[in-house]
């Protein structure tokens, strides 16, 4: 900190020189982002600011926190803090600044919650975060919008432009998210309830962050603005209106605090809103004021929150109406407070009159309030007023009055070192005030001209200016202030009575537990977690997305006529009206016997049985042969699985409910159709003829829809079998240890379970079909087969021996590890493919050719047999291992000793 | 174990599965054939786990007398069963008989079952080794006694024969 | 290799998996040196995807040689090669995380992250549409039986859940596919927006109902609003390191829909505003209802899976109002927002395992042991994760807002995710104010297992995402003028056709019947 | 008589026996009864249709393909199994509700 | 007969929407395996219905059936087949741990 | 000669599987109803074949060949499912 302020201090002079120093590293230039700043008169203040007194504050937690305590924690926390402090004052692009403005909440939220074992140190972290890291996404989209407006996010353009930026319409919405950054930042009215309850960190925290740098960063962003939003109507009656109640609202709080961190935190607020009026008034004068007192209260506030923490430090309670008399055991600590308290109130001679004093100024001068209008003067000197009585009140209440009552620790001075930099701190109080001009003359005027877009008003800094309005604002303010003081306690009675405890921490957390409680009941409103729920709003989603699209974009053809085509509609013949008719039949009484669960599996089949025989009769025999496959093996694993069910299902839907689904379904159906009706009557232009024309000479086979499966578009099929391997891991992973047991069966003889007709002429039935497995697969590039359908029918085969015979006489007499066979039959597929990579073509490039083996006639090898074998292999490793996988549930059923934990609760 | 033993262990089957290979391929040229043996030496050593190990005696002439009786068997009485089920279906007596086996081999006695099955008018319900009975169905059984010794006499005696049992 | 360049990142993991399979009783060491080889390889060829690819030249990878659009054909492109390695690198922290022990909770753990990489790379990279279908249906098997690793009665509900809603997405996907082939008679990509423009107005009607129903299965993988209910659910039961893997499933979805757009819809002018009306009220909706749900999270897995739901309607927002600016805002937020969440993922699998009883779940636990690490872990994550500066987060969000800006709804849209960004603050501080603050149970009742504590995978997984969060963050802007000039290559539809399919003109068509 | 003629004729005996089986199937009394029809009658006409269409290919094309004979095969293999295993259902079903 | 084709599909996904709906997972399944009949015939029936011979590159034949749609459905099958049983399984697993076969596997709510 | 033959047996084993239909609708017992749809299965074999012959499909018999087997396994399934609820034990 010490190298970074003599850094500072290096450039200073070109600072005073008038220059503004820019250095830029980019960053995200085409985002508008860039690390670029600049160092200018207000810049240098700030940095003067944030460094000296981060520097005797670093010295002071020294001796301040416990050596227990984790203070890496809270050194890196401050240094961030410090860092981003820094970035804020000195941000050419506004971006960059709206970073490091979050850096300081989110650092000033881990200060906060520095002693986190304290559940108000956590919520009022939390409070903080919530206040001003709101405020500052405010801010980022007021900076956002600014430079869109300007064009650019520099402040030098901006600033450049401030006219422009002023004309335009987004002006107001501008203006309000930077007013809604700084007031939350520094505490204004209504958003100045974080800031009493950040007290919760250590003191070091509260003097450094909370009272002298990050609660300036609010009033810093009106000054750094002020050139390019102030100056407008809206800009005074916004600005100056909250600052003028935060003014005053603060400071009648303060008194009435009766912790000690309390009074001075509602004294901060209180002061930050004077500046904060001051920037709203709108001359050049009240800017030079609000720049002057920013440095005032910085010193005094720093240097009263750190004597304020030796008093807790040395006594061991903040509480005012336990402590007296202070000023004897530890009167050095006494006197500079009572000065740092007299700056406060604005007592001559000491920095805070000064400044002070040039409000009451700009408040009389200014040129909204003649004669007449006397709400601005009144105002200043009512908060005056309160200052002096909180002021008073803290000394006295402090330092003299009663006796201290049963404090905790026996009061004594501080160690040296700990007192040492609020020595420093007030010696600068006398040194501003004694000698202003000589002491901040040169930087306040360099840091005004950052401030005011045209010239800077010739700032006399003097303690006396002679007999006038100001003087008498004083004095007025000093009597009524004093009488305050004497007449407090009726005041805390009052606030006894009528206490807003609307912002506390506990307010803050129960809203928070509100929100989270309302967003729990919109939660389980909208979200039953229910698949059933889930699935309605799909479908009708979809539903609702389609005829959507068909309403907006059909209205042109004619809605109606965009579902017919101009083919014309082929005749019903006989057969297929009857199939029709089984086909509705299966799949209605699928519906209504989905209770009857064999009943439902036996329609199914018979549907699937019509759709397979559709294909056959539409010339689709490879279909119609995988279909009939696939559907048995699906029927055994169902009926496998059924086994596991229980035998009655779950209560069943409510009328209403069945009715919802069946409109949805109907809705679906009546979809599905239409879109269909458009599709068939429709002609259309496709790019199958190249692979008519290319099977046989490029991919070697007759069978089209099998080059393509193996050829043209074998990278599918490649993934068709990944997903069937998949498909069968995740059975085994998923049932491998688990033990189910079904309904309770009646014991079942040998002979029921391996019936002895079955079991023998299973026995020469698998050499047979594994023969015709052989003859399906070898057939398949030319004519209708291949590996797939082959796969299921050995692996049928290979299943009737588990049923026939059991799972451990096929598994002792089938060797094999389904897994491994998955990944062989995959790395077959794969090989095959990759093999292609040493001729110089592509994955899954085939070859084929006519091998002449000897007295075998001319036999044609395409490599895509290769690959027909690795889906051949894996067809039956997955639905052995699924087979095998389910029927293992039920094992150590009957070896189970009696009495163990049954895995199945139905 | 000997060699023809290891490279052949089912012979029958072997030329099962050749001649299924040539049905299937319709036709019987000289790769088709070659191809279906080496199925058939192939397979059966795939297989052979499934098999009790015991390549039997089978005796091709009486099995093919046995077929063809069978075959007529099945054309002829489904004739019969076409009457009854045309007919009055209530007043024919249908009753479970238990035909006794003289065969304990259970490979034998499900042939014979099948044979029973694929005959009209008799069904094989159960096998049951242990008491060598087999229990059939019968659609229409004036005469109980008759119908076993038919069974026994038609089908199990020239299954024993081919059998060598 | 090079020639194979555009398939290797499929081909890669495809091959692990195949080994992994063959060697299914290896020790698990010997599958974590397997799976760990392979990742290696993975990232290395998908960082060379990344540096050819941003030469702008889009390359094709004819699958057995056969042309576009007769055969499949892998197109890389900027956005392909850039989604590939943001998965391959997302799948190194997984596979890590995973050793530390989830991956030893059920069987075939590392084949499954293998073909989920495979399927992820593959939908990536294919530039054909039913191809794409069958990529989906891998990464979704793959994810299913992640999902359910682990075993457990959550897992399970969660798996039929999940399961049955992307079948009934699948079928969906089917339909709208059929139809295309239906009425378009192609399947490739590029070919389908060509034919998009040949389609005669009086079939423009039940044309766009296809292209919306093909929308609507990207949503469902996106996870909008009214059908999105299913991701919380689905992330919060899997295991943790599994969840951080499924956020880049979301982005799947996104990519689809982007793909979709470009060089489909935005093709003919029937289709080009099909989405507009409404997608950005959906995208609107679906912040909200994940900042709902994070403030209704009991878990941090929970607020994290709102989280994702954010960011995907986040991303949304572009695909509603596809333009340069938008898009290349939305890659760079899709980047960071997929490394920040499953960094909090899996920062909450280390919390988790410390926690005892308490797992993640958002109630006071044990005190926890590496405090700082973790506790600085969680700061970084959750600056980055609601958009806090100056980490990334901010980065995507400011892009975002700026692109936004002459949107539709700019005032609405800046709304919802600034005070989205406010909640996940919100939220998350009160998350870390409970789990690294709150007094912990004495430790009589502290169950943790101890043997998990010193998880170094996890560490690891950790500092890598940290690593990669800094680079994006720092080198925002090479990250996102990369992502410009994906953007920008993906509004160049004429540069992409002719790179797939040549001379639209010279495609053989047939009219039938 | 031609192959064409003979193939018509199996077609018909085939068509015949097969509705057999399912004239059984409605009109015999119980489960057992039943059981002859379809595992017998509807075999045999089932075998008839499909030696038809062998003997049809023949008188279409004059090759001679046998191949349909193993569908033929394979249901009298199997025919029997299935009954039984029906019965054995049939009677497991009767047990139950008793 | 197109429209009853148009009806057919229809009524297959109408029958398997509304057993997906149901709350038993058996039913969903059956549910999903009508809908896939719904689909893979949609699908199928792309190459329409007056198309010609089998899709065979023989010389002689002409006017064959668009291949495409059935290679796509093919596809189609096999991975509905593995979807359907790792559903199952997946179903089987929840009874499991849940006792109930309720699709919401015993969820409170 | 032949058409009128495929035409009459096609009305027979419409007839007949009309009737099986019947059968598998009615029960009453879950073996009916298995006995009924392995007859289905059968008939089904029989229609593909005259398919084959009348419509010149040409693939029937591998379509025969397969109804058989895989109509066997289901009507096994079925049963073994009827008798004790296991199918594989
Ligand atoms: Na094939
Ligand atoms: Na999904």
């Amino acid at each position: 900190m010490a190298a970074g302020l003599a850094s500072a201090l290096v450039l200073a002079p070109e600072v005073f020189a008038g220059t503004t120093v820019l250095w830029r590293v980019a960053w995200l230039p085409e985002w508008g982002l860039d690390f670029a700043l600049r160092l200018d008169g207000l810049g240098l203040l700030f940095t003067i600011l944030i460094l000296g007194i981060g520097v005797l504050i670093v010295l002071y937690a020294a001796y301040y926190l416990p050596k227990t305590d984790d203070l890496h924690r809270f050194y890196i926390s401050l240094l961030g803090f410090a860092g981003g402090m820094l970035g804020i004052v000195l941000a050419e692009n506004i971006v960059l600044m709206v970073v490091f403005w979050e850096v300081t909440s989110l650092t000033s939220f881990l200060l906060i919650a520095y002693k986190y074992q304290e559940v108000e140190a956590r919520i009022s972290a939390r409070m903080a975060l919530a206040v001003t890291g709101g405020g500052g996404l405010a801010l980022l989209a007021g900076v956002l919008l600014l430079g869109s407006v300007a064009g650019s996010f520099d402040f030098s353009v901006i600033e450049a432009r401030a006219g422009d930026v002023r004309a335009d319409p987004l002006y107001p919405v501008i203006l309000i998210l930077f007013l809604l950054g700084a007031f939350t930042k520094s505490a204004q009215f209504p958003f100045h309830f974080w800031l009493p309850h950040a007290m919760a960190a250590p003191t070091p925290v509260s003097a450094y962050l909370h009272s002298a740098t990050m609660v300036k960063a609010g009033v810093f962003l009106l000054a750094r603005m002020y050139p390019v939003l102030a100056g407008t109507d809206l800009w005074f009656v916004i600005v100056s209106t909250v600052g003028a109640i935060t003014f005053v609202y603060g400071a009648y709080v303060a008194l009435l605090k009766h912790d000690l961190k309390g009074l001075l935190a509602y004294s901060t607020v209180s002061h930050l809103g004077l500046i904060t009026l001051l920037f709203g008034l709108n001359t050049p004068l009240a800017a030079v004021a609000a720049v002057f007192h920013i440095v005032n209260h910085a010193i005094f506030k720093a240097s009263l929150f750190m004597a304020a923490g030796i008093i807790d430090h040395e006594t061991g309670t903040r509480d005012m109406r336990r402590m007296g008399g202070l000023f004897y055991s530890m009167p050095r600590t006494a006197v500079l407070a009572i000065l740092a308290a007299g700056s406060m109130a604005g007592v001559p001679l000491l920095n805070g009159f000064l400044s002070k004093e040039m409000f009451f100024t700009a408040a009389v001068a200014h040129p909204g309030f003649d004669g007449a209008n006397l709400i601005l003067p009144v105002v200043a000197t009512i908060g005056g007023m309160f200052a002096v009585a909180y002021s008073v009140r803290f000394v006295w209440d402090v330092f003299f009055g009663q006796p201290p009552q049963d404090m905790p620790k026996t009061p004594h001075e501080p160690p040296g070192w700990m007192r040492l930099p609020v020595e420093i701190l007030v010696a600068l109080v006398l040194f501003v005030g004694f000698l202003p001009q000589f002491s901040v003359g040169p930087l306040l005027t360099v840091a005004a001209e950052a401030v005011l877009p045209g010239a800077v008003p010739e700032i006399k800094l003097a303690i006396w200016h002679g007999f006038n309005l100001p003087l008498a604002m004083t004095v007025v303010a000093f009597g009524l202030g004093v009488f305050q003081f004497t007449r407090r306690h009726k005041l805390y009675a009052l606030q006894e009575r009528y206490t807003w405890r609307l912002t506390s921490p506990v307010a803050f957390e129960r809203f928070y537990r509100g929100a989270t409680r309302v967003s729990t009941s919109v939660m389980a409103l909208v979200d039953s977690r229910s698949l059933q729920r889930n699935l309605v709003l799909f479908f009708s989603f979809v539903l609702v997305l389609g005829v959507w699209a068909w309403w907006t974009t059909g209205r042109a053809a004619g809605w109606v006529s965009t579902l017919t085509g101009p083919l014309p509609v082929g005749e019903v013949d006989l057969a297929s009206a009857f199939a029709f008719a089984v086909l509705l039949f299966g799949a209605v009484s699928t519906v209504v016997y989905r209770r009857n669960r064999v009943m439902a599996v036996i329609f199914m089949s018979v549907t699937g049985a019509v759709v397979s025989l559709a294909f056959l009769r539409f010339h689709a025999p490879d279909l119609a042969l995988t279909q009939l496959s696939v559907e048995v093996v699906t029927i055994v694993l169902l009926l496998m699985c059924l086994r596991y069910l229980p035998e009655t299902p779950v209560a069943q839907s409510t009328g209403s409910r069945r009715l919802r689904d069946g409109v949805l379904a109907t809705a679906a159906g009546v979809g599905v159709s239409a879109m269909a009706y458009a599709m068939l009557t429709r002609p259309y232009e496709t790019i199958a003829g190249y692979h008519m024309a290319n099977a046989k000479p490029g991919g070697g086979g007759t069978n089209v829809v099998n080059v393509i499966l193996v050829d043209f578009r074998g990278y599918d099929t490649l993934g068709e079998i990944v997903v069937l391997a998949m498909a069968a891991l995740g059975l085994h992973a998923l049932l491998s240890g688990t033990r189910m047991q079904g309904p309770p069966t009646v014991a079942l003889a040998k002979a029921d379970r391996y019936p002895i007709m079955l079991a023998e002429l299973m026995r020469p039935l698998l050499p047979l079909s594994l023969a015709v497995a052989v003859y399906i697969f070898l057939r398949g590039h030319n004519l209708p087969g291949g590996g797939f359908i082959a796969g299921l029918v050995a692996a049928v085969a290979l299943m009737l021996q588990y049923v026939a015979g059991g799972v451990d006489f096929a598994s002792e007499r089938l060797r094999l590890n389904y897994v491994r066979l998955l990944g062989v039959g995959l790395g077959i597929a794969t090989l095959t493919g990759v093999a292609s990579f040493w001729f110089g073509a592509s994955f899954l490039t085939s070859t084929h050719g006519y091998v002449y083996p000897p007295v075998i006639d001319k036999f044609e090898l395409a490599s895509a047999m290769a690959f027909d074998l690795g889906v051949f292999l894996v067809v039956i490793g997955t639905v052995l291992l699924a087979m095998t996988e389910i029927a293992a549930l039920r094992r150590g059923e009957t070896t189970a000793p009696a009495g163990a934990p049954a895995k199945d609760r139905g | 174990m000997t060699l023809r033993e290891w490279l052949v262990p089912q012979p029958i089957l072997t030329l099962a599965i050749a001649a299924l290979w040539a049905l299937l391929a319709g036709d019987v040229s000289g790769g088709t054939l070659l191809l279906g043996l080496t199925l058939g030496l192939l397979i059966p050593v795939f297989t052979s786990q499934f098999w009790p190990g015991r390549p039997r005696t089978f005796r091709v002439g009486a099995a093919l007398r046995l077929m063809f009786v069978v075959v007529y068997d099945i054309i002829v009485a489904n004739v019969a069963v076409a009457r009854i089920v045309l007919g009055n279906v209530q007043g024919i007596k249908s009753k479970f008989v238990d035909v006794p086996l003289d065969t304990d081999d259970p490979y034998v006695a499900t042939i014979l079952a099948s044979i029973i099955t694929l005959t009209p008018g008799t069904l094989s319900i159960d096998i049951d080794m242990d008491k060598r009975v087999a229990h059939i169905h019968g659609l229409d059984v004036p005469d109980q006694s008759l119908l076993i010794d038919e069974i026994k006499t038609r089908y199990e005696a020239p299954l024993k024969e081919i059998f060598g049992c | 290799m090079m020639a194979h360049l555009p398939f290797l990142p499929v081909l890669i993991p495809l091959v692990t998996a195949v080994v992994l399979l063959i060697a299914t009783k290896a020790d698990i060491a010997v599958k974590r040196s397997i799976s760990a080889l392979s990742l290696g390889l993975l990232v290395t060829a998908a960082a060379g995807q990344v540096l050819v690819s941003d030469d702008g030249i889009v390359r094709v990878y004819r699958l057995g040689d056969w042309p576009a659009p007769y055969g499949i054909v892998l197109v890389l492109d900027r956005l392909a090669a850039l989604m590939v390695v943001l998965t391959s690198v997302l799948a190194m922290p997984v596979f890590l995380a995973a050793t530390s022990g989830t991956d030893e909770r059920g069987l075939h753990f590392h084949a499954f992250l293998q073909f989920q990489l495979m399927g992820l790379n593959g939908a990536f990279l294919t530039g054909d549409l039913f191809n794409l279908f069958v990529f989906f249906e891998i990464l979704l098997l793959a994810s299913y039986g992640l999902l359910v690793h682990g075993g457990g009665l959550q897992r399970a509900r969660a798996g039929i859940a999940y399961v049955v809603l992307n079948l009934s997405g699948s079928a969906l996907f089917l339909i709208a596919l059929g139809l295309l082939y239906g009425f378009l008679g192609t399947l490739n990509m590029a070919d389908f927006g060509v034919a998009l423009q040949a389609v005669k107005p009086e079939d423009q009607g039940v044309v766009a109902v296809m292209c919306a129903l093909l929308v609507t299965v990207f949503l469902l993988k996106a996870a909008v609003l009214p059908i999105g209910f299913w991701l919380p659910h689905v992330y919060t039961a899997a295991t943790l390191p599994v969840a951080a893997l499924f956020v880049i499933m979301t982005k799947v979805g996104i990519y689809a829909l982007l793909r979709v757009v470009t060089i489909g819809l935005l093709a003919a002018p029937f289709t080009a505003g099909l989405l507009q009306p409404w997608l950005t009220w959906l995208a609107l909706g679906t912040i909200v209802l994940g900042a709902t749900g994070m403030l209704a999270s009991t878990s941090l897995g929970a607020v994290v899976a709102n989280l994702v739901l954010v960011s995907g309607g986040t991303l949304l927002l572009a695909v509603a109002e596809p333009g340069a600016g938008s898009i290349a805002a939305a890659l760079y937020y899709l980047v960071q927002t997929t490394l920040v969440t499953a960094a909090l993922l899996l920062l909450a699998d280390v919390l988790r395992r410390q926690r005892g009883e308490a797992e993640d779940r958002l109630v006071a636990g044990p005190r926890l042991q590496s405090t700082t690490v973790a506790g600085l872990f969680f700061l970084f994550f959750g600056v980055a994760a609601c958009g806090a500066p100056p980490l990334s987060g901010f980065i995507g969000k400011i892009m975002v807002m700026q692109a936004m800006e002459g949107s539709a709804h700019p005032a609405l849209i800046w709304t919802a995710l600034i005070v989205s960004g406010f909640v996940a603050a919100l939220v998350l501080a009160r998350a870390a104010s409970v789990v690294f603050w709150e007094p912990g149970a004495p430790d009589g009742t502290d169950k943790r297992d101890v043997s998990l504590v010193p998880a170094s995978g996890l560490m690891l997984a950790l500092g890598l995402l940290t690593a990669s969060i800094i680079a994006v963050s720092v080198w925002a802007a090479p990250v996102a003028s990369y992502a410009r000039a994906a953007a920008e290559q993906m509004l160049a539809r004429d540069a992409y056709v002719s790179a797939v399919i040549g001379d639209p003109a010279a495609v053989q068509r047939e009219r039938r019947p | 008589m031609s192959a064409e003629a003979l193939a018509a004729f199996l077609i018909v005996t085939g068509g015949f026996f097969v509705l057999l089986g399912s004239i059984a199937l409605i009109r015999l009394p119980d489960i057992f009864t039943r059981l002859h029809g379809p595992t017998k009658a509807t075999t045999l006409g089932v075998g008839a249709i499909v030696i038809a269409s062998s003997v049809a290919g023949y008188a279409m094309t004059g090759n001679v393909s046998l191949k349909e004979l193993s569908v033929s095969l394979f249901l009298f293999i199997t025919a029997p199994v299935s009954a039984h295993l029906l019965a054995k259902a049939a009677l497991k079903e009767q047990s139950k509700d008793r | 007969m197109e429209v009853l084709v148009s009806v057919a599909l229809g009524v297959l996904t109408a029958t398997g929407v509304y057993l997906i709906l149901r709350p038993t997972t058996f039913s969903v399944v059956l549910g999903l395996t009508l809908l896939s009949y719904a689909v893979n015939a949609l699908i199928f029936f792309g190459s329409r219905l007056n198309a010609g011979a089998p899709p065979l590159s023989v010389a002689g034949l002409s006017n064959q059936t668009d291949p495409l749609p059935q290679a796509l459905v093919l596809t189609a099958i096999v991975i509905g087949f593995g979807m359907t049983a790792y559903l199952l399984v997946v179903a089987l697993k929840a009874k499991a741990e849940s006792g109930t076969d309720h699709v919401d596997a015993g969820e409170t709510r | 000669m032949l058409t009128p033959a495929i035409t009459i047996g096609f009305v027979l084993v419409g007839l007949a599987t009309a009737l099986t239909l019947w059968r598998l609708a009615k029960g009453p017992t879950m073996a009916d109803r298995i006995l009924a749809l392995d007859t289905l299965a059968i008939d089904a074999i029989a229609l593909v074949v005259l398919m084959g012959l009348s419509r010149g499909i040409s693939f029937s018999f591998e379509a025969a060949l397969l109804i058989a087997m895989m109509g066997f396994v289901g009507t096994v399934a079925l049963c073994k499912y009827l008798i004790g609820r296991a199918i594989i034990e």
